[in-house]
């Protein structure tokens, strides 16, 4: 016991244990799918994950604030539906395959503007973020079917399809951009002032508020960083289809939260970081893929995930036994 | 680590499935819509592996996207990834699968469409097609409304889940033949019923409230269609209503029998099942397999049913 | 400017903020159409609204404990399909029984994980949230369930019945509110429920066994849930597998309009029925009006926000959050 | 700004009211440059209210604040520290999941280009105040991990990272051992000779007439009077605080006990207390006097089945009980009245009432229902009892003061006729007049024949309300006195680590 408490990869491990969790699924898988373990299939694990992970990262974020947000799936779909249908105005046609970049530019900035949406009013109204976005949820579902007419959009140029084809070295565009992600939203996490603050802010918001922190706008600011990721998210998931469906990305808001949890952030706010978010999200990407090549029937699939996402809370409150020393509450 | 055991242990009762892969087999993946959201499917994917099971030289990998786009194309990214030498997709959006569909089509792996078509830029892409012709499903609808309503009439129309291929295609299909065939009907109202039974069924109730005058009702699929006979009866508003449906349920060939709903399309799961399995031995086989394979779906109404099995579904 | 303000005097409408966008939005749809305030239409509507507001009646008595049940919706759509399949197996004198026991132990499980080893109800309920639906769908294969006999069973009256000229689900739903509104006001279960959900360290220090409070609010939503599916599938004669999908949110987006703190510790029974009858009505009153149906979402987002605000804006004296 | 005449800040006719209460009205307040000022009243009198003005986090109404002769306007706190205006607060506002270097600068963190964190600086600059205020721990441990006492060392170092023109110490030492009062009277000197205005909040008359110059006093919102230090004594600020003067004597009642009530042979909770044994006696108050962390409140939540104990008997009334949960102690005759009021002792949003019969509601039925005059009855007998000045039983507790929310909970525990009443910090913040009020109900409490247990960090409440303490240092019992041999030297000495073999 000694030894496990002094070796450092050890004691990482037991503050992450959902890394030691992608260890084990992910040996597991290895042995036991021909496919799995293959370049090719770790590149399709990073793409698949990158759509979930990419909310994910933001909803770390807003999580750590103690807020949580449960618009993402349909600001996800709000944002693919633009992006696919600016490209196809009129007055972009002349601009060849750049009409792909005021179409992206616009998705991006709708995701941002449902976020800011989202957290002007939980800063102005101090309602829970819960509800706030609850109803957002349903809301912005509501925009999508009033903006796509209940179609689905396509895009006509397969330039925009093939930019998920593309490769940058061995990795897939798609793993590249998630993955610079993962490292600035871990920058900002942990490196800047607004990153701290974000801490701070869900920690002890009351303390935040005497410190001069201006938690309404420091919120807000997380509220578009999470519309922002969505948005990205969506134009990603977008490029895959070279279309945008009305019904993108329902439950995504249950599985981004799933992985955020199972990556040791707090609903409660304050504690949480992007290398357990990664985990997170990783978990549930090999599991997915994992079961698929294995053909693990869908109807088991729930089943197992769902029992996962307990079993790993269980576990987390074991490993971290909470510090009342004892007293039965 | 009991979850493992349990992953493990459901997962050993597929590997049977997969059995150990001979040299001269062919390996087939299908990634289903949803299955479990009504038993159309869950008879289509029954039937299907029993068909992939009485053929010895087929080996299957059935995966199903639960409705979801993103879990399709990953799927599809997985299916490729395990070499599979053939591809069935029923497509959970037409337009949203093709950038997958043409990737399957580059690394040289044959695609067949089943049940709902892939859009007209993905055509090219695709080995061929296999499953209905929704559009010709919705016309079929019309067409029997026109008749049993004599070409007057006020009717409303419960659609299936919005976004939706099939719903949108049964939906065209119907509006168009109407408005063509009879312009004496006129379409009241239109509301989704998610192929949701219940949903339906309130949906219903509330067009009673709202019309005085409904004599006639086209629902997507005829599980919809008997919500909107329920509320109907409950309403005391059923007699002389006209009630045409889709994708004829079990559910409403008895009513049917009972004379309260007029008509719907018969549409086989197990043919649909059969024909895609067919279509992608075919094109494996190197036979010269046209675009576009339809399979029948005739029209059933009260007058012609016993002609019909009762839907298993 | 109106309402930046709310002390004196003002609250005491701001309180009633759901009940006030209740008398808006009812007077505002009987002027769009005639046939809103119909004795039909509203009949048509309590009727409609009954199996939600049996499960929102569960799910406030569960968040005033201080929690959250995600899972009513599979767990109604397992309730459902069990009754239904059981009914035509071993008669619904056997099947309602044998499904109200299985989904209670459904709520058992939540209630050992929620209340006795303390985990997150957020993420156990979401958990089974999925597991429960793997569940329904490995129990039936996946095909729909029907009853063939349709007219013969006695089954009907839940959903299709009627008592001195008002449907049964309407009476069970209102006869449930009553209880349960009873027993949370006047009954030391539901003091105790109030305590737990207002400060769970307190009540132990009071001698309350929390664990066992908690465990009983799950096992009192898995009974609505299961009453809820009696009437669902009295309703129908039928169920697909995902019949309840998604309605846990409307359940809860019911809850919330009923002005119950998720924080738990209160909220009421009785605003929650005019929480899930408003939202009937703003989807009914929708469709009467000939809007297409998604603008429900739209209006439904609107209300939401605002009848809360109102409700916090209430409590705290002042319009706009204080915080900077 | 150092011309002694100036004051540092001062304070005229604020006015603050909130819906239905004139919180503060008209109080005038100066605190010059180099004078440590007293500010003292009652739970209520508006001190906080008047703190908050200060601090910038609440807008005066009327009135002017002026520092260094100029009126400003501070909306946030962050104003106020640009003011020279810094308040450290009674409850720890610290971030624990951050870094005390972070929690020092929180709001101010140092910056880099892209936003970033200037890490070096940041730490470097923390280092050097933890230094000065002699704190054995480095500005980069996580906050979480320190004690209570060294977080509030975190919390003093907050208002050493500006100049402050005044500083505000608002209860500074409810969690702080003797010695790092010590520590902190040294800083408070310090920044004292440095020409900063102190403003120091306390109900430790000790404390305020060891370090202030200047005392004044508020009562019901309103300006009572300022008073020069050395010119007047602890009964004068007491009368000026309430209005009366104060008991201050050593219990002194007639000892007539009865049988033993509860028994406690060799308690053992492992790092928490050990071998611990004891014995109350009914009409008997025993006081456990020890340092924050010795172990008392543990055995108190033992009694009351909240803590498994590894070893050792409880017996009531002579019989051996087993207690596992609250419900056992309760069953058992056993009370507990807990340490954290607003925590542990009362649901806040429930009324008065029902907070009061929470322990026995499933009994004070009539049928299934609960008897709203069973309820009533009790509420009003412990009320009157008790003097809990309430207007009605539907009053949520939560809008109390403390010392009647304290009533609130000891009725809840007396109406259930314990044998044993532990009553732990019966009068932490309370204050001075409920604090007598209180100790008087402990004492008639044993005189009707409870064994009451009280467990206090104030020596004069122990001595004031026990007929024998037990002094407890890291979680053993190190020595039993009876009132009559006690003396405050050798009660410190105990409660320290310190054998003695004799009572001095």
């Amino acid at each position: 016991m000694a030894y496990f408490y002094q070796n450092p990869a050890l004691r990482w491990l037991m503050r992450n244990p959902i890394w030691g969790f992608v260890l084990i699924v992910f040996i597991f898988f290895s042995l036991a799918s021909d496919h799995f373990f293959d370049a090719r299939n770790f590149q399709n694990i990073l793409v698949q994950t990158s759509t979930i992970g990419l909310i994910a990262l933001g909803m770390t974020l807003v999580m750590i604030n103690g807020n949580i947000d449960l618009s993402v799936g349909a600001t996800l779909a709000l944002a693919a539906a633009f992006a696919v249908d600016v490209q196809s105005w009129a007055m972009f046609t002349t601009w060849g395959n750049w009409q792909i970049l005021p179409a992206v530019c616009l998705a991006l900035l709708v995701g941002i503007a449902m976020g800011a949406i989202n957290g002007f009013i939980v800063w102005k109204t101090g309602v829970d973020a819960f509800i706030v976005t609850l109803g957002a949820m349903l809301g912005i579902r509501g925009l999508v079917f009033v903006y796509t007419g209940e179609q689905s959009f396509y895009a006509m140029n397969f330039a925009y399809s093939d930019f998920s084809a593309l490769s940058v070295g061995p990795l897939p565009v798609l793993a590249v951009i998630f993955l610079l992600c993962v490292l600035a939203v871990h920058w900002l996490l942990s490196r800047t002032v607004h990153g701290r603050n974000t801490y701070a802010v869900g920690g002890n918001r009351e303390a935040a508020v005497n410190a001069g922190i201006r938690v309404g706008p420091h919120m807000m600011i997380n509220f578009m960083i999470i519309g922002f990721l969505a948005a990205l998210s969506g134009v990603l998931l977008s490029t895959q289809m070279g279309a945008a469906t009305p019904n993108l990305g329902r439950d995504y808001e249950l599985w981004v939260i799933t992985a955020v949890v199972l990556g040791g952030t707090k609903l409660t706010g304050g504690k949480g970081d992007i290398i357990g978010t990664l985990g997170g999200v990783l978990a549930i990407g090999i599991l997915r893929n994992g079961m698929n090549l294995m053909q693990v029937p869908a109807f088991y699939v729930y089943v197992i995930l769902g029992s996962i996402l307990i079993a790993v809370l269980f576990l987390d409150k074991r490993f971290n036994a909470s510090t009342d020393g004892g007293l039965r509450l | 680590m009991t979850k493992t055991m349990k992953l493990l242990l459901a997962s050993c009762g597929t590997f049977a499935l997969v059995g150990a892969a001979a040299a001269d087999t062919v390996r087939i993946g299908i990634t289903q819509n949803n299955v479990g959201i009504d038993s159309y499917q869950t008879t289509y994917e029954q039937a299907f592996i029993a068909a992939a099971e009485a053929n010895p030289d087929v080996e299957v990998i059935v995966l199903d996207a639960g409705g979801d786009v993103a879990r399709q194309i990953s799927q599809m990214q997985d299916l490729i990834q395990q070499r599979v030498d053939a591809i069935i997709i029923w497509p959970t959006d037409g337009q949203a699968l093709v950038p997958a569909v043409r990737n399957a089509h580059r690394e040289g792996i044959p695609v067949v469409v089943t049940n709902s078509n892939i859009a007209e830029a993905g055509m090219e892409f695709i080995a061929a097609f296999s499953g209905p012709n929704n559009i010709q499903q919705g016309i079929y609808s019309a067409e029997m409304m026109c008749d049993a309503l004599g070409g007057e009439g006020q009717i409303v129309q419960i659609t299936g889940m919005p976004g939706y291929t099939t719903a949108i295609e049964r939906q065209r299909g119907f509006d168009e033949r109407l408005a063509e065939l009879c312009p004496g009907v006129t379409q009241l109202d239109i509301q989704p019923g998610d192929w949701n039974r219940e949903r339906a069924q309130r949906t219903m109730e509330t067009l009673l409230t709202r019309f005085d005058q409904i004599d006639g009702v086209y629902s997507g699929d005829d599980n919809m269609g008997v919500g909107a006979l329920n509320a109907a009866l409950a309403a005391g508003r059923a007699e002389g209503m006209v009630f045409i449906g889709a994708t004829n349920f079990a559910v409403g060939y008895d009513a049917m029998g009972r004379g309260e709903y007029w008509g719907s399309v018969y549409q086989s799961p197990v043919d649909d099942a059969r024909a895609a399995l067919q279509t992608a031995l075919d094109v494996l086989a190197g036979e010269d397999v046209p675009k576009l394979n339809y399979f029948d779906t005739p029209k059933i109404t009260q007058e012609n049913m016993h002609e019909f099995d009762r839907p298993v579904f | 400017m109106l309402m930046t303000r709310l002390k004196a005097g003002g609250p005491a409408i701001a309180k009633q903020g759901i009940l006030v966008a209740f008398i808006v939005f009812m007077i505002a749809f009987s002027l769009m159409s005639d046939r809103f305030l119909s004795a039909d239409n509203i009949m048509s509507v309590f009727r409609q609204s009954a199996i939600i507001g049996v499960m929102a009646i569960g799910a406030t008595i569960v968040v005033i404990g201080g929690n959250l049940d995600l899972s009513v919706g599979s767990m109604l759509s397992f309730a459902t399909v069990l009754v239904v399949d059981l009914h035509d197996k071993i008669g619904p004198e056997l099947a309602i029984p044998v499904m109200v026991l299985a989904t209670l132990c459904l709520g058992a499980i939540n209630g050992f994980l929620i209340g006795i080893l303390r985990l997150n109800s957020l993420i156990v309920t979401l958990g089974m949230l999925s597991a429960i639906q793997g569940l329904v769908l490995i129990y039936s294969g996946g095909q729909n369930v029907d009853i063939v006999d349709q007219r013969g069973t006695w089954f009907a009256i839940f959903g299709r019945g009627a008592v001195f000229g008002i449907a049964t689900p309407i009476i069970i739903f209102g006869t449930l509110a009553l209880i349960f509104h009873i027993i949370m006001t006047t009954m030391p279960f539901g003091r105790r429920v109030h305590a737990v959900g207002g400060n769970p360290t307190a009540s132990v220090f009071s001698g309350i066994p929390r664990s066992r409070v908690v465990f009983m609010t799950y096992l009192i939503s898995a009974l609505c849930v299961a009453i809820a599916a009696i009437i669902l599938g009295s309703r129908v004669m039928g169920s697909q597998n995902n019949v309840g999908q998604g309605y846990e949110l409307q359940v809860l987006a019911a809850v919330i309009l009923g002005g119950t703190s998720l924080l738990g510790g209160s909220g009421s029974i009785l605003r929650t029925v005019l929480g899930v009858l408003m939202l009937a009505f703003i989807q009914n009153g929708l469709i009467l009006m000939g809007q297409p149906y998604y603008t429900q979402w739209l209006v439904t987002w609107v209300v939401i926000i605002v009848a809360v605000w109102l409700d916090v804006a209430a409590k705290r004296g002042r319009l706009f959050s204080p915080i900077a | 700004m150092n011309d002694p005449r100036e004051p540092a800040l001062r304070l005229q006719g604020i006015v603050k009211t909130f819906p239905g209460v004139r919180a503060l009205d008209g109080v005038d307040f100066e605190v010059m440059p180099g004078e440590v000022h007293a500010l003292l009243g009652e739970n209520g009198a508006g001190k906080s209210t008047l703190m908050k003005v200060l601090a910038g986090m609440y807008q005066p109404d009327e009135g002017q604040i002026i520092i260094a002769g100029q009126p400003v306007r501070m909306t946030t706190p962050i104003e106020a520290k640009a003011q020279g205006v810094v308040l450290i607060h009674q409850e720890l506002s610290l971030v624990p999941e951050m870094s005390a270097a972070e929690n020092i600068y929180l709001g101010e963190l140092p910056r880099r280009s892209l936003g970033r964190v200037d890490w070096k600086t940041l730490e470097e600059r923390s280092n050097a105040i933890l230094t000065r205020l002699k704190c054995k721990f480095r500005a980069e441990v996580t906050v979480a991990h320190l004690s209570i006492a060294n977080q509030q060392m975190v919390e003093i170092a907050r208002a050493l990272t500006v100049d402050a023109r005044v500083v505000v110490f608002d209860e500074p030492t409810a969690s702080l051992t003797d010695a790092e009062k010590v520590v902190l009277f040294d800083i408070i000197n310090d920044l004292k000779a440095q020409g900063v205005g102190i403003v120091y909040i306390s109900h430790r008359m000790d404390e305020i007439f060891t370090l202030s110059d200047r005392i004044t006093v508020l009562r019901d919102g309103a300006y009572r009077g300022t008073l020069t230090t050395a010119e007047t004594n602890e009964d004068e600020v007491t009368r000026l605080m309430i209005g009366r003067s104060l008991d201050l004597s050593r219990n002194e009642a007639p000892r007539d006990f009865g049988k033993t009530m509860l028994e406690v042979q060799k308690l053992t909770c492992p790092g928490l207390f050990e071998d611990v044994s004891f014995s109350v006696r009914a009409g008997e108050v025993v006081g456990f006097y020890g340092l924050v962390g010795a172990g008392r409140t543990e055995i108190a939540e033992t009694l009351f089945g909240l803590r498994v104990p590894d070893s050792g008997e409880i017996r009531i009334d002579g019989e051996p009980v087993a207690i596992s949960s609250p419900r056992d102690a309760i069953a058992h005759g056993i009370s507990l009245v807990p340490e954290n009021r607003k925590e542990q002792g009362l649901v806040l949003q429930m009324t008065c009432r029902d907070n009061m019969t929470l322990p026995q509601v499933q009994n004070l039925t009539t049928g299934p229902f609960v008897s709203q005059s069973a309820e009533l009855a009790i509420f009003d007998q412990y009320r009157d009892k008790l003097a809990i000045k309430t207007p009605s039983w539907r009053q949520s507790a939560g809008v109390l003061s403390g010392g009647n929310q304290q009533k609130i909970v000891i009725g809840k525990w007396l109406s259930m006729q314990p044998r044993v009443l532990i009553v732990d910090e019966p009068t932490r913040g309370i204050d001075v007049g409920s604090k007598s009020e209180i100790h008087q109900l402990l004492r008639d409490l044993a005189a009707q024949g409870y064994a009451v247990i009280v467990i206090s960090s104030e020596m004069p409440e122990v001595l004031r309300v026990s007929d024998r303490i037990v002094a407890m240092y890291h979680g053993r019992i190190m020595r039993e006195f009876t009132i009559d041999e006690v003396t405050e030297d050798s009660l410190v000495q105990a409660i320290s680590g310190i054998k003695t073999t004799e009572a001095a």
